[in-house]
């Protein structure tokens, strides 16, 4: 389970999720992502098509992620969810809080 | 959405049903370390779905529930102390899947759990795993002292 | 022939190493019914699969061992008696695979068990139960009252 | 699990194990062919290529019936073990007790 990083030709970082995004490795997506803000990055796009699952606290962090981007006029957005990670957002309301693209290729080319 | 959403929440041990000819159950003895939650649910939902719990429900429902549950036994319940261990049982029986998480813990708030929502901050950081395990199983029962939690998951 | 060939028969309770961090339990009750034993054995040998024992061992030493044991635990221990229950729990360690058997019997006569060997008479019907589960398993333990067999299961 | 029962061009009774045989089946199998030799078959080969394992009461049937059909001088042999089987035979030396043919076809010919 791991986090991959890389920045498209459109400036756009995309930070990929390889398995789960749970209680044990919320942090150090959350280190990752606010690391790239420190850097600059302002549109951070996170690509679940890799994704598991996610829990609550995973959750939590995206929520955190979106608020402290917003903060420096940057923005989070969500693409590749599967059905079962789009239930999630649904139960949660969360869907309603953040940009979710269904690909990455389209989620690049709004951003 | 075809997640079922019934839930009873009953302030006295589970008494589950007697099976009447095999019963399979399945116990996994945990160490209050975040670390293992990972590996703890997938151990889990590998066995459940070896005894026939779908390859959906086990994939999302039991694997974010359960998820849910460890990781407030963990840090509520035990809170990270290494002496404590946090102790799984799944029960299996012709009709359900149960799944019992206990800590070593004080136990719960009780108004926590009988009240759970949606937080009302929609951006709020935290409050939301309770709510979640609520939806994504069939029924949630606490035990009497209030450090377990059993969670049904209907076979089909 | 690669089955290893170890015994050690010992009158008291094996206790089981304490696993460093998790271990993880597999228990099964089953009437005291001959009809039960095949689906029983596939049970157990699908977990310890899912576990990562061998499909070779899995097929062939757990499941005739297993099969002995059960048979024996419902005939002589149990005597086929509708009241009783068979008893079997799978604990998972790094190492090992440890399986014991226990019926609600009066227990094994320790002779019988310490001096297995194969029948005098090539042509005997029976007899050769516990020299089959003390060929195909990697260590074999006799729990203090006698009703309980445990059996091990190196992991390789 | 069960058993089939056919009868070669040969006039030998092929017995099939489909699936285990143990405790809790070993009976069925010896009343058929039992049945069988009540019937007038001297020669059956029982067919091993579909069994999953053998217990020490399904070896104790087999031993049982060899004796009963050589006491009318008939006779009980076996084909179509696997390695796993043909150890358990090993193990407990019975494989000096029946004539083991590798294949059915073989132990037909031979019969
Ligand atoms: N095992 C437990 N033992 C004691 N208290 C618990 C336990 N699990 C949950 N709680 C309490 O219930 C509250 C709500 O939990 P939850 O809905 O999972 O949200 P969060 O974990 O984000 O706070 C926790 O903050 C805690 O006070
Ligand atoms: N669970 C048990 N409880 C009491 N006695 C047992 C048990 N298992 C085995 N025995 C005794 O050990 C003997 C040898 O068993 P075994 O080697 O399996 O051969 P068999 O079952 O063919 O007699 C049995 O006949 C019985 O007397």
């Amino acid at each position: 389970m791991s986090f991959t990083m890389r920045k498209d030709a459109s400036g756009v970082v995309v930070v990929g999720v390889d398995g789960q995004l749970i209680v044990s490795n919320r942090h150090e997506l959350k280190q990752k992502v606010l690391d790239a803000a420190d850097g600059g990055a302002r549109k951070i796009l996170v690509d679940f098509s890799d994704t598991g699952y996610i829990d609550s606290s995973g959750l939590g962090a995206l929520v955190s992620l979106a608020k402290k981007l917003r903060e420096v006029d940057g923005e989070l957005r969500l693409a590749g969810l599967n059905e079962d990670l789009r239930t999630l957002f649904e139960l949660t309301k969360l869907d309603t809080l953040f940009t979710i693209t269904e690909t990455v290729d389209d989620a690049l080319k709004k951003f | 959405m075809t997640v079922p959403l019934r839930l009873a929440v009953r302030r006295h041990d589970v008494s589950l049903p007697e099976p009447a000819r095999t019963a399979l159950r399945i116990s996994v003895r945990l160490p209050s370390d975040l670390e293992v939650v990972e590996e703890a649910v997938d151990v889990v939902a590998r066995h459940c779905v070896a005894e026939g719990l779908t390859a959906r429900r086990a994939r999302f429902n039991l694997r974010v529930a359960l998820c849910e549950a460890l990781a407030n036994a963990i840090l509520y319940g035990n809170a990270e102390n290494a002496a404590k261990h946090v102790h799984v049982h799944v029960t299996i029986t012709e009709p359900h899947f149960l799944v019992e998480v206990q800590d070593e813990g004080a136990g719960f708030d009780p108004a926590a759990f009988a009240n759970v929502s949606l937080p009302h901050d929609l951006e709020a950081l935290g409050g939301r795993g309770l709510f979640l395990i609520r939806q994504l199983v069939d029924d949630v029962y606490l035990n009497e002292r209030g450090n377990g939690i059993c969670m049904v998951l209907r076979r089909a």
